[in-house]
């Protein structure tokens, strides 16, 4: 009755929240797996044990579809849906891995590493590390025709919460911090300032987050998949942005 | 190169900011904390936080913490450091001194809501057999007494009737004297999601909060009623109610005293209840009162969430009772999405309010005077038990300032800041010869103390938390506490300082005795709640796994009953001298009397308390914003910068009271609640005057301006 | 008798002075005391004609054009009111061959009627379609659409009566009719030619819908760059009300519907039905993912038409004359006729509705005459910004879904734009990446990123800098961005860079192999 | 760019407030729209009808009177491009973009069109006279290429055309 709060799990992340319906049966790589009715595909994957990369897709948000690393193939239907926005239906059969879905999914993966400081990445442990495991691509290679293209690794960054910093230059402009302020917080503090390759995730009119009207409440830093929102305590010498970057 | 320190350990505890309780992963690297991120599985939060809970954990390793007991003969001596045996032996040997000299009933304590279920239960424990009197009382006193006492009176159960996640499920949300987004904020973002998938929301309150309006979020009716009209105005609601027909009479047949209804009926359909009287007085459109009726009580799911803006008040018992006959009347209780659910303010409010620290009740709401009742307890304790009712806190103040209390041993509570009339709580103290305190920090109220126990934080002890939804949830050691022992550890000390020998090992053997003497408690365990995370009591063999919602099929008391809710005016009254009605609140990122929060980073956000004023009345005396300004009252006065607001009403000015140095409670009345004596805060009779500065400065603000 | 002069008033037969010719016409048949009546129609789409002016006689219609106001004594002095010979004189309208050879059912009052008269819209058949709908089911009117095998025209061609079907079995409510005036195809131009020289016919087809599917409420989201057709449509939608063809009761009836036109503001992404609905709720226009299809859950959530203006203006025909007539046109699964716009460099540009099948070769020379600067076409895009470019030896393509389909292209809109040999289609190809980065709503990544790294990548090319590994990365990007995009214009935009690229090679420095070689050299 | 000043937040009512003038037009908007938040671009719209662009202190009463977010409303009108935050020339010249106008010379002319005037597409001309913006397709393909002036359309542009456009525009008010 309460599936979209209740049957969240510390630690795991099913992707996009879980529903309460009947039960609907499905195969998820050969793998029967029976989940409620409006549940998507990603979560079913994951139910049945198949990892399907994701970095915009958080149970406990609703489905976004931006960021097109969880696409997969289904039987009987053209190209390759994203399996977060696609809801199970009965019978359904769905693949995970294929040599087209490595493919795409690294040519996504080279795009957004292509726009983010490659300093940042050993040593982390966030989603996007996560993810980078996942798919197999941790860099562009140095010769990599995306090398030296636009970026927004000049972006702002954001020091004036004192709890957190928002570093534009490793946000990958998922939505999920202007989701979570939306959806969990409800303050709807934050947006996307601009649009295409412009778009930047901003407080407020674009100002400070502490000039905006962000309560603080950390929704987005919970919710942030790269970093780009992340806690200063987790900074004991302070905060400093990483100078080298792969654009 | 930026790479975060990735923390070593990650424990599973609850916050103690507010009543929602909150479910944290404190995350540690080499025994600090590093980060406090929400848990997912947290039932009261699902994986929300808010900036207290989140961020302002550093209070615990402020330099300002006490980290040592200490003592002193008199109040201008300096502090002397001692052992923890050397405090106690001093301690007890005091308060049985004055015992002997003035009596049995000179002493008593006072128990903390910031505190554990177990510690709170461990304080009415030292009352009943160290002191051997029932002077013991609990910091719900000066907010939500009158919910117990309320409730109590009409559904049976002085506790919420609902869990958390049912307002997702009500179709009309009405928030009576709260405001959730800044005093429970994880709870409030659920209320906000609750209307942006339609539920219609109703606010009943003197400021246009932000829970009035704000971005997708905008209640439908709000009264803005004059202060100190609560009852008036739930009265009025309810006479719309009667007169339209518009309750639920196979509900109130079935579940409730229908002679207690008619009579009930036959006083609030009284012609001076009507809007169209009632309108006028409160500051009111006729019509606006009958559109909240109706939209009440047509639900078909409708729920009440009410605040200190219905308990602290000279009425505030009243109006809680007004609240449950109105869901009663309507039949809005029992089933999920409806109910009436009072907001707790501390952590552990509920708990404080369960757990017996009352002078006239045992744990479960069982009274000392009943003689079946004290046999439990002496059957467990092996000694015999006081059947007196013993004194409420301001009767111990006043017996103090007479001259027959000399004794006070006080868990987490600054009563000197957060009490009524505060120089009436200094003369009290002042009178006393051994005062107590237990705490994190050197407070307002320490000043008056002779002994001074350096009390643990919640991220430094074991037990458990009881919130406002009656959810029993695991608080957890996160580091060790800074002098050595935890609250309850020192409670016990001081039970056996006074010559009752006790030990236990860990909270969890209190747990098994409360669970053992109190029946809403009697199938709690640390053990069940290590396995299903938090359990909503009641507990017991017909609910093995805890209660979400309470009264569905009948009321602890039987048939509900419909209390006569009478509107008696309070005799706080404007009048030429302070024209301005006062009214206080708290803001999201401040805790209370502040002692924590302003301990962090928060003060970011707001670092002095401020009075909003409307427009009108700043024009009226030439104020402009940022003015500093003198409030004074019939029963003191202060100063404090002011924000010319939209929010707040001509006639109605408001602050908040979380910095020591405002003194706000030097203001507010000394009024109480006729029931439970619960303070009115809500409503004193003020005067605002612009503090003239010095020649010089006021040019330099013309020049820059 | 007064005698009828029109004069169109359509965006573009004003931008080529139709203003001016009707102010000289009025002032100088004033000064001469001529019982006149100036008539502002729409324009009939010949364009090269424009401003094309007409005149009635004797239930005739004679055009004279291109005419300028200037030449107005000189046409009245020639006896214009008897049809008399004038150098601008094209004898009677209907006898012009570019028009005699169309066949026009959608746009058959376009150009004939003056858009802003209710009265001359019903005398030219206005209305007689949803006369018959509202005397039939619900459902029976979707038979109907059904039966004519109509297909969405702005682009993606879904059946239309299986999309009205849907919404007609969604249980939710209210339904809305939802019409997508938002034409940002570069080279089409159909839609506006409907607003504003037949704009009652779209309303006629929503108020069908409504009845069809049971909505209550419809909106006209129409771009900014159309004041002319936002102007007309408030007009005629004020008009509608008025005479009861709009609002409760319609035609006597029970069919309770109300139109508001939405204008958007820039956002060439708001075409794309979901982002359009974002927009009209308020929002920015991101992308929404389907499913949820917006025929189940689309504005505010509920069930929702969303049509293109030539899918709706097709209709009233439909209705009036039967599923069947209109099938009976056209070929295979393209049933019915096609509005084609002939753009870009071309002789005789304008709007061509011709049923289903004929090659673009016979458009681009029998109608529109080569190009314009006389030089050898070179190449075609077809379907606007995001269709493929045509090599001109591909130009004996038939103009159906499945035959341009096949040819590695797609129809879109139905506009054509003919590029002489001027052209350098590495430009072209750059420009689509461009466009796309320009006009992306920035949800998703492949989009977002991959348009701007596309327009990179181009540049390199050109510059011949490591050159078969930037190609073969834009081709990678062009998979990244077909099949991992969120809408049609990342989905699509692969088809102009491909087509530039597979067709003209040469233009993408395949010729300067020597350049490359010395470029890497100096590495 | 960094921030990292820490100020206090601003109080709501020490947001800096419009002009009478232009706060009375924000006003007007939103009663003229029923307050719905989902006529947020009809009121940027009209507004920016009024006043020529959207002052950054108008989003406040914006959101407040349609119970949206500041950020929201802010999102919104850095979505569409034809919404400004600056005052615009007294009048605008919409050059086309987009493929048709390319076929046919519309480069050239845009390049020409930015030598006269002085200023690139998107800026405006230093005596306030003309703002040059860029737009993709104007529904004009048949005579391209084309442009728009205010809202004036203007098709099969020619160079000696346009000069004389651009020539009345400066002069005229």
């Amino acid at each position: 009755m309460w599936s979209e709060l209740r049957a969240l799990r510390d630690g795991i992340d099913l992707g996009t929240p879980p529903r309460d319906g009947e039960p609907v049966t499905l195969s998820v790589d050969g793998i029967p797996v029976t989940v409620a009715a409006g549940s998507s595909v990603l979560l079913a994957a994951g139910i049945a044990g198949c990892t399907v990369p994701k970095l915009c897709a958080s149970d406990t948000l609703e489905a976004f579809g931006s960021c097109r690393v969880c696409l997969v193939e289904i039987e009987g239907r053209r190209g390759y849906p994203a399996s977060c926005t696609t809801p199970v239906d009965e019978g359904m059969q769905v693949r995970t891995t294929s040599d087209m879905l490595a493919k795409l999914r690294r040519g996504v993966i080279e795009l957004y590493l292509s726009d983010f400081p490659e300093g940042d990445i050993d040593g982390g442990w966030s989603q996007l590390n996560t993810t980078l495991d996942q798919v197999g691509v941790h860099r562009l290679a140095d010769d990599h025709p995306y090398r030296s293209g636009a970026n927004h690794q000049g972006g702002v960054l954001d020091m004036s919460n004192p709890y957190f910093v928002f570093d534009q230059a490793k946000c990958i402009v998922c939505s999920r911090c202007v989701r979570a302020c939306e959806e969990i917080q409800g303050t709807f503090a934050l947006t996307i300032d601009g649009r295409g390759f412009g778009s930047t995730v901003v407080a407020g009119q674009n100002e400070s987050f502490l000039e905006s009207d962000c309560v603080s409440c950390g929704a987005c830093v919970q919710a942030c998949p790269s970093d780009a929102l992340i806690e200063k305590s987790l900074f004991p010498g302070g905060y400093e942005r990483a100078d080298s970057s792969q654009a | 190169m930026p790479i975060p320190v990735k923390p070593d350990q990650s424990t599973i505890t609850t916050c103690a900011y507010c009543g929602v309780g909150c479910g944290f992963k404190a995350e540690t690297s080499g025994g600090q904390i590093v980060r406090m991120t929400p848990w997912k599985e947290g039932k009261a939060n699902h994986g929300h936080s808010c900036v207290k809970g989140r961020f302002a954990f550093d209070y615990y390793r402020h330099p300002d913490r006490v980290r040592s007991p200490m003592i002193r003969v008199s109040i201008e001596d300096p502090w002397r450091e001692v052992s923890w045996d050397e405090a106690f032996a001093h301690a007890a040997g005091e308060l049985k001194r004055i015992q002997e000299t003035y009596g049995s009933g000179s002493v008593g304590a006072v128990s903390s809501s910031r505190c554990t279920n177990e510690e709170i239960y461990l304080m009415q424990k030292f009352a009943r057999v160290g002191l051997r009197n029932n002077n013991i009382d609990n910091c719900s006193r000066i907010c939500h007494s009158p919910t117990q006492f309320g409730l109590s009176a009409t559904l049976g159960a002085g506790a919420a009737s609902q869990h958390f996640d049912s307002i997702l499920r009500s179709d009309v949300i009405l928030v009576v004297g709260a405001n959730p987004t800044e005093g429970h904020p994880v709870f409030g973002s659920m209320m906000k999601r609750s209307v942006r998938r339609g539920a219609n929301l109703l606010v009943i309150d003197p400021r246009r909060t932000e829970t009035v309006d704000s971005p997708h979020c905008r209640a439908s009716v709000h009264l803005a009623l004059r202060p100190g009209t609560n009852v008036l105005v739930l009265d009025s609601i309810a006479h719309v109610v009667v007169t339209e027909r518009l309750y639920d009479e196979a509900f109130v047949r079935a579940r409730c005293d229908w002679d207690d209804f008619e009579l009930w009926m036959s006083q609030v359909g009284d012609v001076r209840y009507s809007p169209d009287v009632v309108g006028p007085e409160a500051g009111l459109e006729p019509d606006a009162i009958r559109e909240l009726a109706r939209r009440y009580a047509a639900g078909p799911n409708s729920t009440i969430y009410y605040g200190l803006g219905v308990t602290e008040h000279s009425q505030g018992s009243t109006g809680v009772m007004c609240l449950g006959n109105l869901a009663m009347a309507c039949g809005m209780i029992g089933r999920e999405g409806v109910g009436v659910n009072p907001l707790r303010g501390q952590g552990n409010v509920q708990g404080g309010s369960c757990l017996g620290s009352w002078p006239h009740m045992f744990t479960g709401y069982r009274f000392v005077t009943d003689a079946a009742t004290r046999a439990v307890f002496e059957n467990e304790w092996k000694i015999d038990l006081d059947g007196e009712p013993g004194l409420r806190l301001p009767n111990m103040f006043d017996a103090a300032v007479a001259g027959s209390f000399k004794g006070l041993y006080i868990q987490g509570e600054d009563p000197v800041q957060s009490d009524p009339n505060r120089h009436h709580v200094e003369a009290a103290l002042r009178n006393m010869e051994c005062v107590i305190v237990q705490d994190l920090y050197e407070t307002e109220t320490t000043k008056f103390a002779h002994v001074l126990l350096p009390g643990s934080s919640s991220l430094e002890k074991n037990g458990t938390f009881t919130n406002a939804e009656r959810r029993v949830s695991m608080v957890r050691k996160i580091v060790e506490p800074v002098a050595g022992l935890e609250d309850w550890e020192i409670t016990v000390g001081m039970i056996n300082a006074m010559g009752y020998e006790l030990k236990y090992d860990h909270p969890s053997e209190v747990l098994d005795e409360i669970a053992r003497t109190s029946p809403a408690y009697s199938g709690m365990s640390f053990e069940l709640i290590e396995r299903v995370g938090s359990v909503q009591w009641p507990c017991n063999t017909a609910a093995p796994e805890g209660t979400e919602v309470l009264h569905t099929v009948t009321f602890p008391r039987g048939k509900g009953s419909f209390m006569l809710t009478e509107y008696v005016p309070t005799k706080e009254r404007v009048d030429d001298r302070f024209p301005l009605l006062l009214t206080t609140g708290r803001i999201l990122s401040q805790y209370n009397a502040g002692t924590q929060t302003r301990r962090t980073a928060n003060n970011a956000w707001y670092d002095d308390d401020v009075l909003d004023i409307s427009a009108d009345d700043a024009a009226q005396r030439g104020l402009r914003n940022g003015d500093r300004v003198r409030v004074a009252s019939r029963y003191g006065e202060t100063e404090l910068s002011i924000t010319v607001s939209g929010r707040v009403h001509p006639g109605v000015v408001y602050t908040t009271f979380h910095f020591a140095h405002t003194m706000v409670n030097a203001v507010t009345s000394d009024l109480n609640d006729w029931a439970t004596n619960c303070p009115e805060y809500k409503v004193t009779a003020v005067e605002v005057t612009k503090v003239t500065k010095v020649t010089k400065v006021t040019k330099v603000t013309e020049v820059t301006s | 008798m007064t005698a009828r002069v029109f004069v169109p008033c359509d965006a573009l037969s004003v931008a080529l002075g139709a203003d001016e010719v009707a102010a000289r016409l009025v002032a100088e048949t004033a000064a001469r005391s001529l019982d006149v009546t100036v008539v502002r129609n729409g324009s009939r789409g010949l364009f090269w004609l424009e401003p094309m002016i007409e005149v009635d006689v004797g239930g005739m219609r004679h055009a004279y054009g291109p005419v300028e106001a200037d030449d107005i004594p000189s046409l009245i002095d020639a006896g214009l009111l008897d049809a008399g010979a004038h150098r601008t004189n094209l004898g009677p309208t209907d006898q012009i061959p570019e028009l005699e050879r169309q066949t026009r059912l959608t746009f058959a009052r376009v150009g004939v009627i003056d858009p802003r008269s209710l009265d001359d819209y019903l005398a030219h058949g206005g209305f007689d379609g949803l006369r018959r709908a509202l005397a039939m089911s619900p459902s029976d009117v979707v038979d109907e659409v059904e039966a004519s095998g109509l297909r969405g025209r702005g682009g993606a061609a879904f059946p239309t009566g299986i999309k009205w079907r849907t919404v007609l079995g969604a249980p939710a409510s209210p339904k809305y009719v939802v019409a997508n005036a938002d034409e940002g195809d570069s080279g089409t131009f159909a839609d506006r030619m409907v607003m504003e020289g037949d704009p009652f016919c779209l309303i006629e087809a929503m108020a069908i819908a409504a009845h069809a599917v049971g909505a209550t409420h419809g909106v006209i989201y129409c771009r900014s760059e159309y004041p002319h057709s936002i102007a007309t449509l408030e007009h005629c939608i004020g008009v509608a009300r008025q005479y009861g063809w709009l609002g409760t009761s319609i035609a006597g009836s029970v069919l309770e519907f109300d139109i508001e036109v939405r204008v958007g503001a820039g956002a060439y992404i708001c075409g794309e039905e979901t982002s359009m609905l974002e927009s009209i709720e308020g929002r920015r226009g991101m992308v929404r993912p389907k499913p949820p299809l917006p025929a189940l859950e689309g504005l505010y959530g509920k069930p929702t038409v969303v049509n293109n203006i030539i899918t709706l203006a097709s209709v009233p025909w439909i209705l009036a004359h039967g599923g069947a007539a209109y099938s009976g046109h056209g070929v295979g699964r393209s049933a019915g006729t096609l509005p084609v716009q002939l753009a870009g460099n071309i002789r005789r540009g304008g709007l061509v509705e011709v049923p289903f099948g004929i090659t673009v070769r016979e458009l681009i020379e029998d109608f529109g005459g080569g190009t314009a600067s006389g030089r050898p076409a070179r190449a075609v895009q077809i379907g606007g910004p995001l269709g493929a470019y045509f090599h001109n030896d591909q130009l004996d393509t038939v103009l159906d879904y499945e035959a341009i389909a096949a040819a590695g292209g797609l129809l879109g809109h139905g506009g054509v734009v003919v590029f002489d040999d001027t052209v350098d289609m590495a430009v072209q190809a750059r420009f689509a990446m461009e466009f796309c980065a320009v006009e992306s709503c920035g949800k998703c990544t492949p989009c977002r990123v991959g348009s701007t790294r596309g327009v990179e990548l181009i540049d390199k090319i050109v510059l011949g800098e490591q050159r078969s590994a930037n190609i073969a990365q834009l081709e990678d990007l062009c998979e990244v961005l077909e099949h991992g995009s969120l809408c049609a214009l990342g989905g699509l935009t692969p088809y102009p860079v491909r087509s530039a690229l597979q067709h003209f090679p040469e233009d993408f420095g395949q010729r300067n192999q020597q350049d490359e070689h010395d470029a890497q050299e100096n590495i | 760019m960094i921030r990292d000043r820490i100020v206090r937040k601003r109080h709501l009512s020490e947001r800096p407030s419009l002009p009478a003038a232009q706060a009375s037009v924000v006003v007007e908007a939103l009663a003229a729209n029923h307050h719905d938040p989902t006529r947020l671009l009809v009121v940027l719209q009209d507004i920016q009808h009024r006043l020529g662009y959207l002052p950054h202190d108008a989003v406040h009463p914006i959101a407040i009177g349609l119970g949206l977010s500041r950020a929201e409303v802010h999102g919104v009108i850095s979505f569409y491009h034809d919404l400004r935050t600056e005052p615009a020339g007294r009048h605008i010249l919409k050059v086309c973009q987009a493929e048709s106008c390319q076929a046919t010379g519309g480069r050239a002319l845009t390049q020409h069109i930015e030598d006269v005037v002085g200023c690139n597409l998107g800026q405006t001309t230093a005596d306030g006279a003309i703002t040059l913006e860029a737009v993709y397709c104007l529904g004009l393909c048949a005579a391209s290429p084309a442009v728009m002036i205010d809202e004036r359309p203007i098709a099969r542009v020619t160079t000696a055309r346009i000069d004389r456009v651009i020539d009345d525009a400066r002069t005229a008010s």
